[in-house]
């Protein structure tokens, strides 16, 4: 897997903006969170992987002993992953209500507010 | 590298492979209802990968996260059984 | 009125200094204003400023006091005066600063202030125009010589006028001399309506007239000559300076002259003559040698006075007839007698007929031609032509208005009330004053031909100064003046023959430039913000591509060590199933199927956690990625299907800026985690973890003690999403439909 | 010994959920998927569970364990239920060899009240 | 019978419980060992309190005894059918008439009738009086054989816990 | 000293819950909101005070030692940056209590500005990475909501850009956070600092910069990242927009300041030059689109790419003098800005258009309003002796001491460019005269209906244009502190020495 | 939803969502889990409770209001982190009451705190979103 991993965040990377190309909603949100995704893997293996061994300390020791994954990338990630989910969830349902209320369902469309009037 | 230890290598694998199988029917479909199945069938493989891998570990930590994949698998489940009741409702 | 007290207190004050100034002295203060940044608001009177500043204070209490009777009965007359006074202020501030900052403060504010006084009908279209245009272009100019004067100051290494005129070599040296010294040309030359920016000064006669008489007779316009002549002992000798100030002069000049005699409004002719008047001033400079200072010394006073006194005349006749235009006007002085004779006085001081003020400068002026090594012929001549245009139209402006044809005006005019007199007379009788005692002037203007010219010799005013050769060049200007006079006058269609084509007019290249300029702003926001998301977030990717691809290329790609012994067919079959989910939520027809294909991504996620020792981010990442799911379902009933596209090109194109970028990031990742890393933090929180932080799950310690505050962070951003997402749903404006929740 | 009862439950085990998976990839319509399969998995996860606690030989691993296969005993039936009904209301089709289908029938008022006639009668 | 299930999950809890205290392993055999002492510890005071439990207990045992038995059958038939490739399946939903009142026997007889493989609980008329399953192995079997073999198998055991 | 800097964030935060206790209780929530922002203010002030005094003041958060905890970090420039935000966040709070419609203020109107004034000072305190990641989620979302807060068509268009971007940046800079971590092994910024020396080529330093260029550079808006701000700034109320005009793009130039003075030091020819050409290209094309633009906000708005083009400008030549510009610069902006946006809401409140060709005769009708326009605009344009003019003359005299000789002419192009977009402004609102069809029976309704100019709207604005005429006249305390700032950022010794506790 | 073997099944699974969430609450210190985890396990019981009840019946039921649970937690959290400065400790400071030890759990502490803060901030979060969906 550790050599399998960058090829995986690269692909979800590569997914993640393609979907965020298209018109539609529903595929700029997907991919968001799979950008998302991608993020999130990316700063755990970056931050270097141990296989198999969570920081935990064990009953009656005092400290970890090696080999331990770092747990302060995944302190992080699990942060990130969190404050995704709050940003995702607003995406979502702005999407939602967006949708409703501009009333297109192709992205294209959104162009009126920031395009000169003439 | 114990018997035991291939044992389970073994079982993960099958797992695994049971995975895309079933992953074949979430693509295939063709009706939602058979793709929420599948789906849920994929998260009940992956509790009994977990279960597999905290053996392999020997660290039973892993279990905690398999009995949350367990308790919350029917929400999906439920929640895609509600979109299809209310967007019936609103194709009539 | 009242008003008018404050310049003729400040004329008071500084003749109270005139005769310390004109025995040499230099009466200077100073105060730091922000020393930081090396500017001081230091203020140094010596013969130059003590020349504009009496002409300023003079002219303005004048200006004042006629105005106030002007423009009673106008909207609005407490923001005129307001925005006169404080021209005033800034005027005299800007010919009195020695910190060439401070001097550039007051150059804006005169810029500024005067915007608003030629806008003063801002109602009109054609006066906002007006307006603008003055403003853009003197304000362009400000910017140019902003950056001048900063680096004179740079490469002089002081901001004060007085220090940088003593390090002219010094800053010759610099390498920053010539830039410096075309940056400041270029400011001068449009605040002095020179060739080719000279076009906005006839445009700025929408003003009311005691405004075009305060701006264009002695105060802002001048103020680009004054700065020229301040800065002449930096930049005489330099290369080029002559030869630009001679040209652009020249032509100014001559041009100004040519088209003021085919005007046929009073104020356009006063324009189109200063604009002329303005060129022989900066020609002058040009010439630079003591003599030629010395005419534009006197060149200075003589024309304010005159044409202070016209412009008033022009608003008198204006204000009692209700017209300017010299073909229509005829036959005033009967009604109008005090007017026509300060009209007449000052005009015979332009045409150059002595024993008027204007006669002394002309023969200095032509003086200083003949004196000149180079070009003298060109020059000569181009000083006869305009001094012989100026005597016609001279002519035009007294002839054609006072006498002359009989006038067609439709109602009876009569003379001005005496506040509105006292302005044209007292300019009017001056010019003969100091014609004729120039004496009383002289050591005044000796002391500011000094300053602009240091080794000049001493200046010796006189009426007479027997027949030479520039007698008798003034005497032939005249004559061939009478001559042209007669000749505008007999063919009132003059203009429309000598016409000068559209396209080639500066006004044109400036409304041409604008236009474009404009076009421009619209075709690049346009294009750079086209409306489409898509193409906002593919510049966002592009510019990350092509910059990291900058930076990697430099790197090779990192070997793969594939080690069999850590090779497991799960991981190989995970990673791939998370691929192929991940390409079905690209490709997928349904939103539900890609939904689902999202759940199983997450989930792989979730068991890559698991794998390398993540429980507490495996937990979460499964229960955010169910409720991702359940949040979706619940949405998307609602929701439009999937729109498909056959965009051939462009999706190729999209796909390709994709698969770039995931390749980088691959890239990326292999080549950093290639590197050996020592993170200290990691042993720390292993160590530290149960015995400092009290608890076994180091991640969950890190999480709500060692780095609390991030948690904080996180809740604070949850909460405001919760209400956030309440907002979207429920928001009404309806009070009555609070809900409790 | 203790391996060995591991192994084999969780061979056992996942020989269900491979099962069931070929299941779900081959049996005909939703239903009889749905039905035939889902619940095999679960089995298959119990028996797992059953290895796991056999392994570890621990209180805490066995509550888990146990709590795992309680709560997809609860939640999947629940889950096939659901999802069930809600395929049929939205009109996903029954394998074409399916021999009756009495719920058609009940909604189209053939059954209820056949019914609920043979019961008054009784009565009567 | 829901008076039972938590005396039994209280036994299995204090059985672990106390293995744990005197920190036996917790090996199946333990576990059930354990959790049958002490829920024959129970079940005398319980006994004392309500005197059902002792009628019911037996019951229950039988219910969940057959319902894992055919479990496991079911389980088998579904994986022989899955694997050869030829398939005796013939699917079909019935209607079977419900004798169970309340919601929760409602809710666990349609949940062990889904739980097994082979049969699903499809829908409830909203009378209650029908409960609609989906279920294969249609051989011979007539709809009424089916109704029977449910009732018969998972209600009826079902019924005599709780009532 | 500690516990100085922490009453900076607690009290907004603290405002903000309480807020949310008085859930829809409009009336509750204004006092509680104003209460809490005057006394950040003063809070700012004091700690402003007390940094005067010692420098760099650190807190230690949990009281774990840095680099393993998080350190929040008051030097002079995040000092001065909270007491903006401060008094921004008061001078427009207070605005909104007269111009938001009540509807919007139900909906959390107040507790969201408060946790956005908490969240914008807990990024400019922040001494770690990641934390900053987290203060910039909380601004994210804060800013999101309250982008979409009310629903119109316009609104959520512009939201939906504005989320999209800005998601997409976030997601750059987690990356760029792993990437620095992976690399030097820290979060802490001063341990970065220290570190990234230690890394085995430089280039990977530089490759760490891209991820947060891109990342800084959407949340700053340059060229080519701004596309979600003139896609979306102007839709809000203009409160709103005003308070987002202030404090969020200088977010992201504070960020660039901070990474670029403090831990991307390395010589690298290609990021001076990538930062040349950013502060070029947007400062210019900035200027462009708010010359193309034919209403009130959308010229200011599309408007603020171009100043920030100046503060990168200003870093990018990065010397003493050019950072002190660009402090000087953000004081100018941020007050000159916020102003003009609260003038552009008062004409629309009067006149009930942004539209500059529905507009005109605000000259004649309200000549205060106009001058207050006048002094804001002309300083924006760079006149003097307004504060716009020392902005542009120290970073126009630091672009030619520092022979950047293609970006003063830029800036300068640039200038030009601004006065022509303000005059555009001036002379279609307040100039020219009234359009035909607006007659006097619909200003009586319009009075009716928006009522006129309160207390409330002008306050603030009045208030503003004094501080910005104050820091122009009153210029050379704030140089002097600009320049003081500017000499720490260039010497991050003292910063990193104080953060990691090796002064004693 | 309106299914009578979902409402039971939702009766009989809700105290088992809460309980489980309580231990994941309180074991998070030593072991996998922690106040985000336990927050989004018992909202989800009472999430389920909405898909099948409606998010009226569920409120009605619920008695506190969600964002007062927001407010609550964020509170909470604060305070946590405001008690240390009351005992001259720097902000956040974990204090420990040392000599005590409770099962699952180990020694309480004010990181405890935060924590319960953290747990009802998502429950909060997380209720609210969902009823503010579900009437739609
Ligand atoms: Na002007
Ligand atoms: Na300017």
């Amino acid at each position: 897997m550790e050599d399998v991993l960058p090829f995986l965040i690269g692909g979800l990377y590569a997914g993640g903006v393609y979907l965020v190309l298209h018109k539609s909603f529903v595929k700029l949100i997907i991919g968001l969170i799979i950008l998302g995704y991608a993020s999130n893997l990316m700063l755990f293996t970056i931050s270097r992987i141990t296989r198999g061994a969570p920081a935990l300390v064990p009953e009656g020791a005092e400290a970890l002993v090696e080999p331990y994954a770092d747990p302060l990338p995944q302190a992080l990630v699990l942060t990130a992953i969190v404050i995704g989910f709050g940003i995702q969830a607003f995406a979502i349902v702005l999407i939602k209500v967006g949708y409703r209320i501009v009333a297109t369902d192709n992205l294209d469309d959104l162009n009126t507010t920031d395009r000169l009037d003439d | 590298m114990s018997w035991y230890y291939m044992v389970l290598l073994f079982a993960l694998i099958v797992l695994s492979f049971s995975a895309v199988l079933v992953f074949i029917r979430i693509i295939v479909g063709p009706s939602l209802p058979d793709r929420v199945i599948a789906f849920d069938l994929i998260g009940t493989i992956t509790i009994g990968m977990i279960a597999l891998y905290s053996l392999i570990t020997g660290l039973t930590s892993y279990l905690d996260a398999a009995i949350i994949l367990s308790l919350i698998l029917f929400l999906g489940a439920v929640a895609f059984a509600y979109y299809m009741k209310k967007s019936h409702k609103a194709k009539k | 009125m009242v008003l008018a007290l404050y310049p003729a207190a400040a004329f008071a004050w500084l003749m109270t200094q005139f005769g310390s100034v004109s025995g040499g002295e230099v009466i200077s203060s100073s105060w730091d204003w922000v020393p930081t940044m090396g500017i001081s608001l230091s203020f140094h009177l010596d013969g130059l400023s003590m020349l504009f500043a009496l002409l300023i204070t003079g002219i303005g209490a004048l200006v004042l006091t006629y105005a106030g009777t002007y423009m009673k009965g106008m909207p609005k007359t407490d923001r005129f005066f307001m925005s006169l006074v404080l021209f005033m202020a800034s005027m005299l501030g800007l010919v009195l600063s020695d910190n060439i900052i401070s001097l550039f403060i007051f150059w804006e504010l005169t810029s500024f202030s005067s915007y608003f006084l030629i806008g003063y009908h801002h109602e009109d279209k054609e006066s906002r125009k007006s307006a603008l245009e003055a403003l853009l272009i003197t304000a362009g100019g400000g910017l140019a010589l902003l950056a001048g004067l900063i680096l004179l100051g740079i490469g002089g290494g002081s901001m004060e006028m007085s220090q940088l005129v003593q390090r002219g070599d010094e800053l010759a040296e610099s390498g920053l001399f010539t830039a410096a010294m075309l940056l400041i040309i270029i400011g001068c030359f449009t605040k002095s309506a020179q060739f080719p920016f000279h076009f906005w000064l006839p445009s700025a006669m929408a003003a009311p007239t005691p405004v075009s008489a305060y701006l264009h007779s002695a105060t802002m316009v001048k103020a680009g000559v004054y700065l020229l002549a301040r800065v002449s002992p930096v930049f005489n000798g330099a290369d080029g300076w002559h030869a630009l100030l001679l040209i652009f002069g020249g032509i100014t000049m001559v041009l100004g002259a040519l088209i003021a005699v085919m005007q046929t409004d009073l104020k356009k002719i006063l324009a189109y003559t200063t604009v002329s008047a303005l060129g022989l001033l900066v020609m002058l400079l040009g010439i630079g040698t003591g003599i030629a200072i010395k005419a534009a010394v006197i060149f200075i006073l003589a024309h304010a006075l005159y044409k202070g006194c016209l412009f008033l005349i022009a608003g008198i006749v204006d204000h009692e007839t209700g017209s300017r235009n010299i073909r229509k006007l005829g036959r005033l002085f009967k009604q109008m007698p005090v007017t026509g004779t300060a009209a007449v006085v000052a005009c015979l001081s332009m045409a150059g007929i002595p024993p008027l003020f204007g006669f002394i400068s002309k023969e200095y002026s032509y003086e200083s031609t003949i004196g000149m090594v180079v070009n003298s012929p060109l020059t000569t001549s181009a000083f006869f032509i305009t001094g012989m245009l100026f005597v016609a139209a001279a002519g035009m402006l007294s002839y054609m208005v006072f006498f002359g044809r009989r006038n067609k005006l439709d109602i009876k005019p009569h003379e001005a009330p005496i506040t509105m007199l006292a302005g044209p007379a007292v300019l009017a009788v001056l010019s003969i004053v100091l014609g004729v005692f120039s004496g009383l002037i002289n050591p005044l203007l000796d002391q500011a031909s000094q300053v602009v010219f240091p080794e000049n010799e001493p200046l010796n005013l006189k009426l007479w100064h027997g027949i030479n050769t520039e007698l008798i060049l003034s005497m032939t200007t005249l004559v061939a003046g009478i001559a042209a006079f007669a000749f505008v006058y007999y063919n009132p269609r003059l203009m429309s023959m000598i016409e000068i084509s559209d396209k080639i007019k500066p006004s044109y290249a400036y409304k041409q430039t604008m236009d474009s300029l404009a076009e421009l702003a619209k075709n690049v926001t346009q294009r750079v913000q086209n409306g489409y998301l898509r193409v906002y977030i593919s510049m966002m990717v592009g510019t990350f591509c092509v910059l990291a691809l900058i930076v990697l290329k430099d790197f090779g790609i990192p070997n793969i060590e594939v080690l069999w012994s850590d090779f497991r067919v799960y991981d190989i079959v995970i990673g791939v199933l998370m691929i192929v989910a991940c390409f079905y939520t690209v490709v997928a027809k349904s939103r539900l199927l890609a939904i689902a294909m999202l759940g199983v991504v997450g989930y792989g996620v979730a068991f890559v956690f698991i794998i390398f020792g993540a429980p507490d981010l495996a937990m979460t990442q499964i229960l955010i990625e169910t409720l991702t799911v359940v949040l979706f379902v619940l949405v998307l009933w609602k929701l439009p299907h999937y729109l498909i596209f056959d965009e051939g090109f462009i999706k190729f194109r999209y796909f390709l800026v994709s698969a770039l970028f995931g390749a980088i990031m691959t890239w990326i990742v292999m080549l950093i985690t290639s590197y050996p890393l020592d993170s200290h933090l990691k042993t720390w929180f292993a160590e530290s973890s149960y015995p400092l932080g009290m608890g076994r799950n180091v991640v969950n310690v890190i999480l709500v003690d060692f780095r609390s505050l991030d948690t904080l962070g996180e809740i604070v951003v949850l909460g405001i999403a919760a209400v956030g997402i309440y907002g979207l749903i429920k928001f009404t404006t309806e009070d009555d439909k609070e809900e409790a929740i | 010994m203790i391996e060995l009862a591991s192994a084999a439950v969780i061979i056992i085990g996942v020989l269900f959920i491979l099962i069931s998976a070929i299941g779900v990839v081959r049996l005909p319509d939703f239903y009889i998927r749905v039905s035939a399969i889902t619940k095999a998995a679960t089995l298959g996860v119990a028996c797992i569970m059953l290895g796991v606690a056999i392994y570890f030989n621990d209180v805490d691993v066995a509550l888990k364990a146990s709590a795992i296969f309680v709560f997809l005993l609860i939640t999947s039936p629940i889950a096939a239920h659901i999802i069930g009904r809600a395929a049929y209301e939205d009109g996903v089709p029954l394998w074409k060899k399916t021999a009756f289908d009495e719920f058609r029938d009940f909604r189209d008022g053939k059954i209820g009240n056949e019914e609920s006639e043979e019961k008054q009668n009784k009565e009567e | 019978m829901i008076w039972i299930i938590p005396h039994i999950a209280l036994a299995i809890i204090l059985a672990l419980q106390f293995l744990n205290f005197m920190s036996w392993g917790a090996t199946a055999i333990n576990l059930f060992f354990w959790t049958w002492v002490i829920f024959s510890i129970l079940w005398p005071l319980s006994y004392l309190i309500n005197k059902e439990y002792g009628r019911k207990l037996p019951r229950l045992i039988n219910l969940i005894v057959y319902f894992f038995k055919e479990l496991v059958m079911a389980n088998i038939r579904v994986a022989y059918d899955v694997i050869t490739p030829t398939t005796h399946m013939r699917p079909c939903i019935v209607a079977l008439p419900l004798d169970a009142k309340t919601d929760l026997e409602i809710t666990i007889l349609a949940n062990m009738i889904s739980l097994t493989p082979g049969t699903l609980s499809l829908e409830l008329s909203e009378d209650r009086k029908y409960l609609f399953v989906h279920a294969i192995y249609f051989k011979k079997m007539t709809a009424e054989k089916i109704k029977e073999e449910l009732k018969t198998g998972f209600e009826k055991r079902l019924l005599e816990v709780t009532r | 000293m500690e516990n100085e800097l922490l009453l900076v964030l607690l009290i907004p935060l603290l405002g903000g819950i309480i807020s949310l206790f008085f859930w829809m209780d409009v009336k509750r929530q204004k006092i509680v909101f104003l209460i809490s922002t005057i006394a950040m203010t003063l809070a700012a002030i004091n700690l402003m005070r007390s940094v005067l005094e010692n420098e760099v003041i650190t807190l230690q958060s949990a009281g774990w030692d840095a680099p393993f905890g998080i350190s929040l970090v008051a030097d002079y420039l995040s000092t001065f940056m909270v007491l903006l935000t401060g008094i921004m966040g008061l001078a427009v709070g207070i605005y909104s209590m007269g111009d938001m419609d009540r509807a919007r203020m139900r909906f959390g109107f107040f507790p969201l500005m408060s946790f956005l004034l908490f969240s914008v000072s807990g990024a400019f305190l922040s001494g770690d990475i990641f934390n900053l990641y987290v203060w910039f989620e909380i601004m994210l979302i804060s800013s999101f909501v309250l982008m979409a807060l009310g629903n119109t068509k316009a609104q959520l268009e512009g939201a939906i850009k504005y989320v999209t971007l800005n998601i997409m940046a976030s997601i750059f800079f987690l990356a760029g956070i792993g990437v620095l971590y992976g690399l030097t092994g820290t979060l802490n910024m001063a341990d970065i600092a220290l570190r990234i020396h230690s890394v085995p080529d430089e280039g990977l330093i530089t490759l760490a910069a891209v991820f947060f260029f891109i990342a800084f550079g959407v949340k700053s808006a340059v060229f080519p990242l701004f596309s979600w701000l003139p896609a979306s700034y102007h839709t809000p109320p203009v409160a709103i927009t005003a308070i987002f005009a202030a404090l969020l793009t200088k977010v992201g130039v504070y960020a660039f300041i901070r990474f670029f003075t403090l831990i991307f030091t390395h010589e690298s020819p290609f990021l001076d030059n990538l930062l040349i050409f950013t502060a070029a290209t947007t400062m210019f094309i900035g200027v462009l689109g708010a010359a193309a633009q034919m209403e009130f906000r959308k010229i200011l708005s599309v408007h603020i790419i171009s100043q920030i083009g100046y503060l990168i400008m200003g870093l990018a030549i990065g010397t003493k003098l050019a950072i002190t510009g660009v402090v000087y610069f953000i004081i100018h902006i941020v007050f000159v800005k916020t102003n003009l946006f609260l003038i552009s809401g008062i004409v629309n409140r009067l006149k009930g258009s942004y539209e500059l060709k529905k507009l005109g005769g605000v000259y004649h009708t309200y000549p205060f309003l106009a001058l207050l326009f006048v002094i804001s605009a002309f300083s924006l344009a760079g006149f003097p002796p307004l504060s716009g003019f020392w902005a542009k003359f120290a970073l126009v005299k630091a672009g030619l001491v520092g022979d950047a000789y293609f970006l003063v002419l830029v800036a300068l192009a640039t200038g030009f460019l601004t006065l022509y977009s303000m005059s555009k402004i001036w002379n279609e609102v307040f100039w020219k005269k009234k359009p035909e069809e607006e007659t006097n029976l619909e200003i009586e309704t319009l009075k009716k209906e928006r009522g006129v100019i309160n207390r409330q709207v002008l306050l603030p604005v009045i208030a503003i244009t004094v501080l910005s005429v104050g820091v122009a006249i009153w210029a050379e305390p704030i140089f002097y502190f600009a320049e003081m700032t500017a000499e720490q950022l260039l010497n991050p010794e003292i910063y990193i020495v104080n953060v990691l506790g090796m002064a004693q | 939803m309106n299914s009578v073997i979902l409402s039971a099944g939702i009766r009989v699974l809700i105290p088992l969502f809460f309980l489980f969430s309580l231990y994941l609450l309180f074991r998070g210190h030593n072991a996998p889990g922690g106040g985000f985890v336990a927050g989004l396990v018992a909202s989800t019981g009472f999430a389920l409770y909405a898909i099948n009840y409606g998010a009226e019946r569920t409120r009605r039921r619920f008695k506190l209001k969600p964002i007062f649970l927001i407010a609550l937690g964020l509170l909470l959290a604060v305070v946590s982190g405001l008690i240390p400065i009351i005992a001259g400790e720097t902000y956040k400071t974990g204090l420990w009451l040392e000599e005590i030890e409770i099962p699952i759990m180990g020694k309480p502490g004010t990181p405890i705190l935060f924590d319960i803060g953290v747990y009802l901030l998502v429950g909060g979060t997380v209720l609210k979103i969902i009823f503010s969906l579900w009437e739609e």
